[in-house]
């Protein structure tokens, strides 16, 4: 269950200049342990869009810097990046439903699409928070 | 170390018909890129009146939902002027992300430019 | 016409929480200058505007910070504010025009409203560019 | 140096009719305290669904375009629900504000709650 072995950690600059480093970060760790190409993908895409939210909706409110971490659990059974950062308050939002997301679609209404990507382009999702960080774990089995 | 962030051009190609716009996006397009594709599509749409315009994904190879949320913002307005916007050449990589999303419902969807000019019918 | 003697000048992190910092800074330094209560509030107002600018739209594409001077030319017969940014590229947006922000109020379209306001908050406004700092320049005249 | 952050505060307060929620805006509503205010109008429209609003801004010291601009975004809601959004005891420094904008020729600024109470006629 609980990941235990840290890959590697990285850093961030709270800006978006920093989004292609943090996917190439993604990619290479995750080769690294052995997931498959397209895993890759919907990984990077998933802490790509939970970055961009804290560069968004945190930063321009707090000084803060973001923190990526490629965790394995004992048995190599799960793959866990952390997405960490400063915060005050601790961050769990709902999931939107798919009927929400289709409706603000086909009604070309912008919001809420992240959260929704990120949950769907992982097999877990957790949020938690700790000591003033907050932490996204993105979690996919293997 | 400083990797290049990241890179994403728009430009208008040759298009099929003399009504439509076809636009190459190439390159990632996030949350650095989206605001640029925006005043790209705002000197389209709204400067040189554009609407019906016609997106070739081919050499475009991420997109996130910041990109995403771009397109969103004026599919209403061009259709509203008579117009539309469709999507050619979509990569399966890039396609996957907009299914998850929902977006061929509202969106049309063609395997290449000159069908997706069909789709315009008037 | 020149601004020369610099009353003061601050550097601010390019987060929200430090826009009440940045108003306190207008109202110090424009009561130091003898400003009107109302000008003060009228300056400080176009100063959070243009700082909010850089927060939102410059600071989550690129490391910056924000620079705020306060100066008067030789005669005193002006009082200038600067706001100035690191960025890669020129800033030098049209006003918008009374009849579009009426019409963007009456459609509730959000946008446009900072930089109608700043303009019409102050007597002069001007915008420039060197050696990668981009200024906004908020010009009173006394 | 430390100031402190700016400070912000919208809560329900007694109101002179049962469909009518009145709400008292005290502090700086600029972009630092604006995310605030939307989670709190969220919270009031779409969780609680009460449409028929008025906004007290007697306590409130400073406004910038952030802080209209989440009013602007829920007016139109509120509307299309059969409701409204209206202003009562706006001072004359915000009022200055609200004024520059054009925002009188769309909101209902009464000089009191109960002036603003009677201007919701159904
Ligand atoms: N890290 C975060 N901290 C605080 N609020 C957040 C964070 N991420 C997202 N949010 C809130 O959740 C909403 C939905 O996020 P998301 O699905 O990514 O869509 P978007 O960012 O396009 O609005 C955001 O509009 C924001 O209000
Ligand atoms: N400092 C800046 N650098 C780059 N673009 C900016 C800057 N300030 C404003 N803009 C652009 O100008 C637009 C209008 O700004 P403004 O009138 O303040 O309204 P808003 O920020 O609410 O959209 C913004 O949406 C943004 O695209």
């Amino acid at each position: 269950m609980s990941a235990e072995n840290i890959i590697e950690v990285r850093i961030f600059e709270p800006n978006t200049s920093v989004l292609a480093e943090l996917r190439e970060f993604v990619i290479s760790t995750g080769r690294l342990v052995g997931l498959a190409e397209e895993t890759l993908r919907n990984i990077a895409l998933a802490v790509d869009e939970a970055a961009t939210n804290v560069i968004r909706h945190v930063a321009s409110q707090h000084p803060c810097l973001i923190g990526c971490t490629c965790e394995t659990n004992s048995n190599h059974s799960e793959v866990t990046y952390e997405i960490s950062w400063d915060d005050t308050k601790p961050f769990n939002p709902s999931i939107p439903e798919k009927e929400v997301i289709s409706q603000r679609i086909g009604t070309f209404t912008p919001g809420g699409l992240g959260i929704f990507l990120m949950h769907h382009l992982v097999d877990d999702i957790a949020f938690d928070y700790n000591n003033g960080k907050c932490v996204v774990k993105l979690i996919k089995r293997v | 170390m400083a990797t290049t962030p990241s890179q994403f051009t728009a430009v208008e190609t040759a298009s099929p018909r003399a009504d439509l716009s076809v636009i190459a996006l190439s390159g990632q397009l996030d949350a650095h890129t989206a605001p640029e594709f925006e005043r790209f599509l705002e000197q389209e749409v709204r400067n040189e009146n554009k609407h019906k315009l016609i997106l070739d994904f081919s050499a475009l190879e991420y997109i996130s939902s910041a990109g995403l949320g771009v397109l969103m913002g004026f599919i209403e307005e061009v259709r509203s002027d008579g117009g539309d916007m469709k999507f050619a050449c979509v990569p399966e990589k890039i396609y996957h992300v907009l299914d998850l999303l929902g977006f061929p419902v509202v969106f049309t969807i063609a395997p290449t430019v000159d069908e997706a000019a069909v789709a315009f019918t008037n």
